[in-house]
């Protein structure tokens, strides 16, 4: 007997990609699809919140299979509420160009299907099938805006890595699956304590890391994302920053921490590589960028290395230092996903008052859009992590974790994170001392346009964000009581 | 290694393992795109052989289906609509042929000195006599019904999402685009 | 006959697909490169099977799920490749460098 | 310390005259503008009533000797007690007396001297900050206080100085004398911080005491500190190599080159080493004889150098260091009383110097005595105060300097500086001879300037007249033998007090004393009187009796100019001017000019060029990085799969192979 | 009711409710804007002087008017604020110069002027900055130490100097107020970056301890601290990744580069601020953390810490003699003066700590006086350049009086406020805490009391060149304002500040010995 309450917010957002879909056929006016879409993903809700005060602290489906656990929980909602924000960020995007309204909502609802259900898998096909869910829809949407080449451009580069990061992560799957005779976690966990020298599992853990690490956009396996998301429209780049890298993030806890768990010891110095160079690298480049969606491509690489640098803890700590190391990944990505969020929703409506997405392009937006400006400060160093806005503490709680572990590469780890994020700082400040100390750009368009009003759904994702960011940034408890 | 060659079924692996091998490499050398496709064609015929060996015939017959029968038609079809290059051309592969050598014996180092260490004497037992197919219905049905489901949904956004790129739309929308 | 053997095939079309996927210029090849890889991961999944008898028949399940999933992708891409083709009249992917550094 | 009293409800208010002079010159500052005199009768009705106080104190410790002392705490910082407070022993109110006095008069006649001078209020206001700051000093019980009245006078000085600071120079006097004295200060702070930490207390009365009963923690530091607080005084009483900064003090108006650099400021030093005298007597008295030097040097090429100025008030600034010469060396010989008496005889007849050169540049318009002469007549009163106060300084029998410099000599002979006595006798005639010299080039001759003598008003010759009176009698208060009433008063301190007499009549060498001076004034009538022939007619006339002499006075002339003049006149002094102006001088503009270089360098070169430039280049350096970094990105999805499957490959084999 | 936590929340949170309100008074209402800005800057200096009425000075150990609420639960920071004797003297400092700063810049509008912005960060650095001083747990320190960042950046940024100038070791020339905004920024960054991962590190080995709960309180981490919790390498570290932090900020040499080029860059009221409050967060955060919760590694670390802070008095007086521009010449002498406080914390003595403490209030005093009066000047005149100034006694008698008076404080004239500081670090350094090397102490005493007379050489020099003489043919002619009322408002309470603080040390003294003593004794044994 299977228990659907525990299936609800899936079977919801399913649902609603159906109806939006067959409505599509009909519906003359598109942007009802869009209605319909934000409709469901607040339904989906429900049930989640349901599911969370209920009683029954953990639901396991299919043998064990497909667990909805507060963990699961948690990620669904952040999921949920970062589409909530996309489609929000979707609706002048989308209208203004001429798009398949009806599909592109289709796709993105069936790409957070593919997150919710990858939260909870706990076997290795459930992984595969959810990254695959996530990432298909995503294929499309990134080469949404056919007439342009960037876009196409940008949907085929993130296809081939993405199909060939599919390869090896099946590939190494297989190797699990031979090596262990498991295909759930918990099986898999119980045998890989045995199995840390064994070079095949090594190379079956490390293909599993980087196929991953494609999702999450980890150095070495990040080169798709910044042109990807320069050629993506907006919205989209905004979803696979912030909840494409988060089901990235999701199936990377799962595979380390529950699949091979006690053979950490293989598994952390790949991370501590990945976690420092994503670092590292990612800021040094994002020096030199120009367009601000590239640049936020590259911070958000970098981000990613900070979200990494927990995991190395994972050898020289406890069952609870696990479960802080966990929580200070999640609470990091919540954090991350409203900064991020607003950062592009900030994007879309800078680009069209500024009629330009580049640094300079913004020059002097403080004066004829205060409003603007007011936010990118907000956004942007919160995203550098100055107190008191909401990024301090990811980094904060980042920080904390490697320090409890006490050991010597964790420490160094922090010493490195601790430098970039002075770099960080370097050019995130250089966009806010664009947008406020220099005269305004000769780029700007006429009047007409930049006084235009910014949309309200916009305005909407924009006020949504900033509240956040400030509130999470003065009270950040209110994240961690559902993170830790 | 001498009792190796004693089993018939080994001698019947070798066949078609090269024969596998050698069309799995005319697939990435050939310059001709339709021979390629044929090749693969070739390639993924031996490895369902293989898995008939191996006693899975139902995911051998789902191979022959799918791949064979949809997939590659799927290829040709795109062969077709963008007229790539049919005929032999110099510059079918890049220069990086050099490289991509490398990578792949390395690659291939790797896997095989791992898998040699991990299953050196493991043997494949019960050749011939296959899962049962119904035991596969089950699983599917039961335990992995949910993937099953989702997968559906992969499929029905590659569907959509095919469509959607595919279709040719008003010209204006190109040039449109084309520009920035 | 050992399982090995299966494998080293196995590894031996992977390395040969990611040759292919590293060369190819023409975007069709390079997918079918790719099919190349994940046709060794089912070669891989049903050894094992073979190997290990599991009682749910992971290895051949799997291997369905692969299939299927590839299936969907080559649609994708090439559709993706289509598109492409239709803006720029070339389906070589190492001429695609709109968007670098 | 015999019939000691507690001073009764007088002395509890004793810090009203401490208080009065700054009430005075905020009240100036804030009204002044707006009243007949600028402010002037503020300050002056302010210092008449300190005048009165100090008076009344000075007679109550004559009538019987006040100990007073009350403290009041500001700050308890650990062990440390920071106090303002106010002492009235026999020294201080000497000193009250001496400030009060003089303050008084100085300020009555400035009122005249700077009628209608470009900043008359602000003068009256810095000159009142002044008297506050002495006052502060003098009444301070602990050293800290005494800090804060010696840096306040520092600056009081620098702004008076400073005064007409529309020439550069002026503003240069002044800063060369804060920065000299801040320099010597470093002594006197670091000194006051090693007693003080040493004995647990910065007020004298503990100091002393320990000083007395030899306190084990004070032993070892008692030398050390009694040097370090004699650099400071030192500088505050221009003694060698410190004097520099007060010839060129002289830029300020005249009032205060006479009430602050003669006659009391500048005894600061000379003060704080009697206050601190039985520190001197005792532990630290291995290094008295180091002040004796100090003062022998200072009092000897002080005087030389007076001699060759044409500046009157140079030569008066010149006189002024070598007196404070004597004071000090007469303090390192162990005569305290003769260090003290000679103070306060030289308060009166230096700052009366003053005030008769303030007179006569007042109606000459110049500083130089080239442009004076033949003044006898038409500034009779200043004339008068004049030769009373030069015979005073020349220390003629009976004038105040007599008295006081005798018994300086007496105490140098007696207590085993004959060498100091002697070269103090060779001062006594130095100052003879440079005073003569200024007395007849000013006064008598004929009048070589072109601006219009006229004798001084009212307000400024009485404070003269006054003083005149004073410099005669003020020596009268301490004659040995006779009547010894300052010895008694300067010797009521609240500390156990190393028991000595004043010296005795030592008639040698008073005689020998007395004998040079007039020998230098002789001298001196014999070289510079010749410009009197103008006037030889009259002269023939009136004293008969002088004609012979000037008939044949060449070839004494001669022998004068052949055995003695020219000597001391020409290589010996110019030798000394040389190397005071070319060498101390020197270091000292000269240390300015190497902190400006360094200054230079350090900011040029370091700062901007080396620490700047280092974080910059990181900087510039993770730039470029990111330039590299960058390349990466090549945009052709191909590579970026090689790339990938290399940074696989690469993982796998590291982790192989280190696991 | 005030002294139960209200009273503190009030002063740090009201600027902030300030700049909101601000933020939504309209552009063009400049009285409102006015009205409110003073009223939330009034109001926290009216609050702290009746708690200066309620403050127990015989218990300035003690934390008082403070509360402990649960923050952030579980990491286990807490809202816990509170002051002490130390802490007490700086609030009221802050509550002060914020109220005079935000007064002058009623009629001092820096360009481009925009009123409603510029008040609004001048609160919001309020919030900041008397935020730190009350914090009790090291992540809310940290967070308002942070926080004082964003609207110094903005000030110096937005409303900078406009000039051009060579970047050292770039080609390229920036406009000073960009380059110096980003190299503040930069700097306080990196320093803090470490500073959190101490903070961490103290948090993670607080667990360590009985009661085994992992903290960020500071008063336990002082009780745990003072008992020898923390030691060895690990200990030696984590001062150093403080120091760190600390030492950008207060500046100590060398890490004091981003000083001249953001006090020259920022706007009068930004160099006051930064000059007055936001350099004492530094040492500040030595007396309040550093010392206490890691004494033993502060024995280790005091004499580097007392060489540096000598090298920086030396070099910053040296450094001021070389200048030609006033306010940088002024700033350089904060080098300086922040030298002695930190020498005077190097000496881990209770004369020393009082003598750091009085001395930040001087300083505060003494040079956020400097800098309003060259802002106005350089308002009048124009330039800074001291070539071009002079006889500027003549042409503003006021004004020229106040700064001559002011460069006398600040040269430490006994009987101002500046003077104690330096007599009583020097003092300290004589006398070092037990055990210290007496050789590095006293030679640093030595240079010190140099130091002293270096500095009366650049005021004087600087005095001489702008006040002095008569004015330049450039100026002769103009009739230029005098200091007015509104400038006055902001000056006159501070010299008369000064001069109580001077003439009255038991001012601070009387709230800080008893604390200090106390520090002290728990950390070092006395």
């Amino acid at each position: 007997m299977i228990d659907y309450l525990a299936l609800a917010p899936e079977i919801v957002i399913a649902a609603t990609a159906v109806v939006v879909l067959l409505a599509d056929m009909w519906i003359v006016r598109k942007y009802w699809t869009a209605i319909i879409a934000v409709v469901g993903t607040t339904a989906a809700a429900i049930p989640l919140v349901v599911l969370a005060v209920s009683p029954v602290g953990e639901r396991s489906l299919f043998e064990g299979s497909y667990v909805v656990d507060p963990f699961a929980l948690v990620m669904k909602g952040v999921f949920l509420m970062a589409a909530y924000v996309v489609l929000l960020m979707s609706f002048s995007y989308v209208e203004s160009d001429r798009y398949y309204q009806g599909e592109y909502y289709f796709l993105l609802l069936l790409s957070i299907l593919g997150s919710l259900v990858l939260a909870s898998a706990r076997d290795l096909i459930g992984l595969f099938i959810g990254i695959e869910l996530v990432a298909t829809p995503m294929y499309v949407l990134a080469g949404f805006r056919k007439g342009d080449l960037k876009s196409n451009e940008a949907a085929l580069k993130y296809y081939l890595l993405g199909v060939l990061a599919s390869a090896m992560l099946l590939y190494g799957s297989s190797f699990v699956f031979g090596l262990t005779g498991e295909l759930t976690f918990a099986g898999i966990a119980s045998h890989a304590g045995g199995l840390v020298h064994e070079p095949a599992f090594i190379m079956a853990v490390l293909f599993i890391i980087a196929g991953v690490g494609f999702k999450v956009s980890a150095v070495p396996f990040h080169f798709w994302a910044p042109d990807t998301y320069e050629g993506a429209p907006t919205p989209i780049t905004a979803y696979l920053s912030v909840s494409s890298k988060a089901a990235g993030f999701v199936a990377l806890i799962a595979v380390t921490y529950r699949a091979f768990g006690p053979a950490s010891a293989a598994w952390a110095p790949v991370v501590w590589v990945m976690a420092a160079l994503s670092m590292t690298i990612a800021n040094l480049t994002a020096l030199k960028q120009d367009n601000i969606v590239r640049m936020l491509a590259y911070s958000s690489i970098s981000h990613a290395g900070f979200m990494l640098v927990p995991f190395v803890v994972a050898p020289y700590v406890d069952a609870a230092g696990i479960n802080g190391a966990v929580s200070a990944t999640i609470t990091y990505l919540v954090i991350y996903a409203f900064l991020n969020l607003g950062a592009f929703a900030l994007v879309i409506a800078g680009s069209r008052k500024a009629g330009s997405g580049t640094v300079q392009g913004w020059a002097g937006m403080a004066t004829y859009a205060p409003g603007l400006a007011f936010l990118g400060m907000l956004f942007f160093f919160g995203l550098a992590g100055i107190p008191p806005l909401a990024g301090w503490f990811a980094k904060f709680v980042m920080f904390r974790v490697v320090l409890t572990a006490g050991s010597g590469w964790a420490v160094g780890l922090a010493v490195i994170a601790a430098v970039n994020s002075v770099i960080a700082l370097y050019y995130y400040a250089r966009v806010i001392k664009s947008m406020w100390m220099d005269p305004v750009s000769v780029t700007v368009p006429d009047s007409e346009v930049r006084d235009a009003a910014v949309p309200m759904t916009l305005t909407l994702a924009l006020g949504i964000t900033a509240v956040a960011v400030v509130v999470l940034g003065v009270f950040p408890g209110i994240v961690t009581s559902f993170t830790f | 290694m001498g009792g190796w060659f004693t089993e018939a079924s080994n001698w019947w692996f070798l066949i078609i393992a090269a024969f596998i091998v050698v069309a799995s490499f005319r697939v990435v050398t050939s310059g001709n795109v339709v021979h390629s496709a044929l090749f693969l064609v070739a390639s993924l015929a031996g490895t369902a052989g293989l898995f008939l060996m191996l006693g899975a015939q139902f995911v051998a017959w789902v191979l022959v289906l799918v791949y064979i029968g949809a997939v590659v038609v799927l290829f040709l079809f795109g062969i077709m609509i963008t007229r790539a290059p049919t005929g032999p051309k110099v510059e079918a592969d890049n220069p990086r042929k050099g490289f991509a050598a490398t990578a792949a014996t390395v690659t291939f180092a790797v896997m095989t000195y791992s898998s040699i260490s991990a299953f050196g004497h493991t043997e494949v037992s019960k050749v011939g006599s296959g899962t049962a197919t119904e035991l596969i219905g089950n699983q599917l049905m039961g335990r992995f019904v949910l993937p099953f489901e989702v997968v559906s949904f992969v499929l029905l956004a590659a569907l959509v999402g095919g469509i959607v790129l595919a279709r040719q739309d008003t010209s204006d929308d190109i040039e449109e685009g084309g520009g920035q | 006959m050992s399982l090995v053997q299966f494998l080293v095939l196995g590894a031996l079309m992977f390395s040969f697909g990611v040759y292919g996927l590293l060369v190819r210029r023409n975007a069709v090849m390079v997918l079918l490169a790719i099919e190349l890889m994940l046709n060794a991961v089912n070669l891989n999944l049903i050894a094992f099977e073979a190997a290990l008898r599991t009682a749910f028949a992971g290895g051949q399940v799997f291997a369905i799920f692969v299939i299927t999933v590839a299936a969907a992708e080559v649609g994708i891409g090439l559709a993706i490749v289509l598109l492409i083709f239709r803006n720029r009249r070339s389906a070589n992917v190492d001429e695609m460098d709109l968007m670098r550094w | 310390m015999v019939h000691a009293s507690n001073g009764g409800v007088l002395a509890q208010w004793a810090w009203l005259i401490v208080v009065a002079p700054f009430v005075a010159m905020l009240a100036i500052i804030a009204f002044g503008k707006r009243m007949p005199r600028k402010g002037g009768e503020i300050a002056v009705t302010a210092m008449g009533f300190v005048f009165v106080y100090s008076a009344v104190l000075l007679i109550l410790n004559i009538a019987n000797g006040v100990i007073f002392e009350h403290s009041v705490q500001v700050a308890q910082i650990g062990s440390f007690t920071i106090e303002w407070g106010w002492v009235v022993d026999g020294l201080s109110t000497m000193m009250y007396f001496v400030v009060g006095t003089l303050s008084f008069l100085v300020f009555t006649y400035a009122t005249g001297y700077m009628k209608g001078d470009v900043r008359e209020t602000w003068f009256f206001a810095a000159f009142s900050l002044f008297a506050g700051a002495m006052l502060v000093l003098v009444s301070a019980p602990n050293l800290v206080q005494l800090i804060v009245g010696w840096e306040g006078v520092g600056l009081a000085s620098y702004l008076l100085i400073g005064h007409y600071w529309e020439e550069k120079e002026n503003s240069s006097a002044g800063m060369k004398a804060f920065y000299t004295n801040k320099i010597a200060d470093i002594g006197l702070i670091i000194g006051a911080i090693v007693l003080g930490t040493a004995v647990g207390s910065f007020r004298y009365s503990d100091i002393l005491d320990a000083a007395a009963n030899n306190l084990s923690s004070l032993a070892p530091v008692a030398v050390a500190g009694g040097v370090l607080l004699f650099i400071g005084a030192m500088g505050k009483s221009a003694q060698f190599p410190f004097h520099v900064w007060l010839p060129d003090a002289m830029a300020g108006p005249t009032p205060v080159s006479s009430l602050m650099h003669a006659a009391t400021m500048v005894t600061a030093g000379v003060y704080l080493v009697a206050r601190m005298y039985p520190l001197y007597a005792g532990m630290a008295s291995d290094m008295r004889v180091l002040i004796v030097i100090i003062g022998a040097i200072t009092l000897l090429i002080a005087g030389l150098l007076a001699i060759v100025q044409d500046d009157l008030k140079r030569v008066l600034a010149y006189s002024t260091v070598s007196q404070l010469g004597y004071m000090i060396a007469a303090l390192g010989a162990g005569g305290y009383t003769a260090g003290l008496f000679h103070l306060w005889t030289h308060a009166f007849f230096k700052g009366l110097l003053f005030l008769t050169a303030g007179s006569i540049i007042h109606a000459v318009h110049s500083n130089n005595m080239s442009d004076m002469g033949g003044l006898r007549k038409k500034m009779p009163v200043t004339f008068w105060s004049f030769t009373s106060a030069s015979l005073a300084l020349v220390a003629i029998i009976p004038f105040a300097g007599f008295f006081s410099k005798d018994e300086i000599l007496a105490t140098l002979g007696n207590n085993g500086y004959a060498w100091a006595m002697w070269i103090g006798i060779l001062g006594a005639f130095i100052t003879a001879f440079y005073m003569g010299r200024a007395m007849f080039l000013t006064f008598f001759g004929t009048y070589k300037g072109e601006a219009h003598v006229h004798e001084s008003p009212k307000v400024m010759t009485v404070p003269m007249a006054i003083l005149a009176v004073a410099s005669l009698i003020a020596g009268w208060v301490n004659i040995p033998g006779v009547y010894e009433g300052f010895h008694h008063w300067v010797t009521e301190r609240a500390i156990t007090f190393p028991s000595f007499s004043a010296e005795g009549f030592d008639v040698a060498v008073m005689l020998t004393g007395l004998g040079f001076a007039i020998f230098g004034v002789i001298v001196s009538y014999l070289i510079y009187f010749r410009d009197a022939d103008t006037q030889q007619a009259r002269d023939r006339v009136r004293i008969p009796v002088l004609w012979p002499l000037l008939e044949n006075k060449y070839y004494l002339d001669d022998l004068y100019l052949a055995v003695l003049v020219n000597p001391i006149k020409g290589p010996i002094a110019r030798a000394v001017n040389w190397t005071n102006s070319y060498l101390i001088d020197g270091i000292v503009n000269g240390a300015g000019i190497v902190a400006r270089y360094a200054a230079r360098i350090v900011y040029g070169g370091l700062d901007q060029k080396g620490i700047d430039l280092a974080i910059n280049t990181a900087a510039i350096v993770t730039g470029s990085a990111g330039e590299q970094a960058r390349r990466l990105q090549t945009g052709k999805v191909q590579h970026y799969a090689a790339m990938t499957v290399a940074g696989l490959a690469l993982l796998v084999i590291a982790i192989v192979i280190f696991i | 009711m005030l002294d139960n936590g209200w009273g503190l929340s009030l002063i740090v949170f009201l600027p902030l409710v300030g700049a909101l309100i601000i933020l939504l008074t309209p552009k063009k209402n400049l009285a409102a804007i006015k009205a409110f800005g003073l009223t939330f800057t009034a109001l926290p200096l009216i609050i702290a002087v009746f708690l200066i009425a309620r403050f127990d000075y015989g218990a300035g150990s003690a934390f008082q008017f403070g509360t402990d609420l649960s923050w952030i639960t579980s990491i286990n920071a807490r809202y816990h604020i509170g002051v002490d004797g130390i802490s007490f003297p700086m609030l009221i400092l802050s509550t002060i110069l914020t109220l005079l700063a935000l007064i002058y810049s009623f009629n001092h509008w820096p360009e481009p002027y925009n009123p409603k912005a510029f008040s609004a960060l001048i609160l919001v650095l309020g919030t900041a900055m008397n935020g730190t001083f009350v914090a009790l747990d090291l992540v809310l320190f940290f967070v308002f130490f942070e926080l004082v960042l964003l609207p110094m950046y903005f000030m110096i940024g937005i409303w900078g100097d406009k000039t051009m100038m060579k970047v050292p070791g770039f080609r390229i020339e920036a406009e000073t107020r960009l380059y110096a905004a980003i190299k503040f920024f930069v700097f306080t960054l990196f320093g803090s970056a470490f500073m959190l991962l101490g903070f961490l590190a103290l948090y993670y080995r607080s667990g360590d301890v009985a009661p085994f709960v992992r903290t960020f309180d500071i008063p336990t981490l002082i009780s745990m601290g003072s008992a020898g919790a923390f030691t060895g390498t690990f200990a030696f570290l984590v001062f150093g990744a403080l120091f760190l932090g600390f030492a950008v900020k207060v500046p100590m040499w060398p890490l004091h580069t981003w000083l001249p080029d953001a006090h020259t860059a920022a706007p009068t009221v930004g160099s006051v601020l930064l000059a007055g409050i936001l350099l004492k967060l530094g040492s500040y955060g030595f007396i309040r953390i550093s010392l206490p919760i890691l004494p033993q590694e502060a024995q280790r670390w005091a004499p580097a810490i007392a060489i540096l802070a000598v090298i920086g008095i030396i070099y910053g007086a040296l450094a001021c003699l070389a200048q030609s521009d006033m306010k940088r010449l002024i700033a350089f002498s904060s080098v300086g003066h922040m030298g002695f406080v930190m020498l005077g914390i190097s000496t881990l003595t209770v004369v020393g700590i009082n003598a750091a403490v009085i001395g930040m209030v001087a300083h505060g005093l003494i040079t956020g006086l400097l800098f309003f009066v060259a802002g106005s000047m350089s308002h009048r005149y124009h330039t800074r350049e001291m070539v071009r100034l002079g006889g500027n006694q003549k042409l503003m008698p006021k004004m020229g009086a106040i700064l001559g008076f002011t460069a006398i404080a600040s040269l430490g004239l006994p009987g101002l406020a500046g003077f104690w500081g330096e007599f009583m670090s020097l003092v300290g350094s004589y006398n070092p805490l037990a055990g210290l090397d007496l050789g590095v102490f006293r030679t640093a005493m030595v240079f010190g009391a140099i130091g002293t007379v270096l500095t009366a050489g650049y005021m004087l020099w600087m005095l001489q060149r702008v006040n002095l003489g008569e004015p330049s043919a450039e100026w002769g002619g103009h009739a230029l304002v005098d200091a007015d009322s509104y400038e006055l408002a902001a000056w006159v309470p501070l010299m008369v500040l000064i001069v109580a603080v001077g003439v009255f040390p038991k001012l601070v003294f009387g709230a800080t010995n008893s604390a200090v003593v106390s520090l002290v004794t728990k950390a070092f044994g006395g």
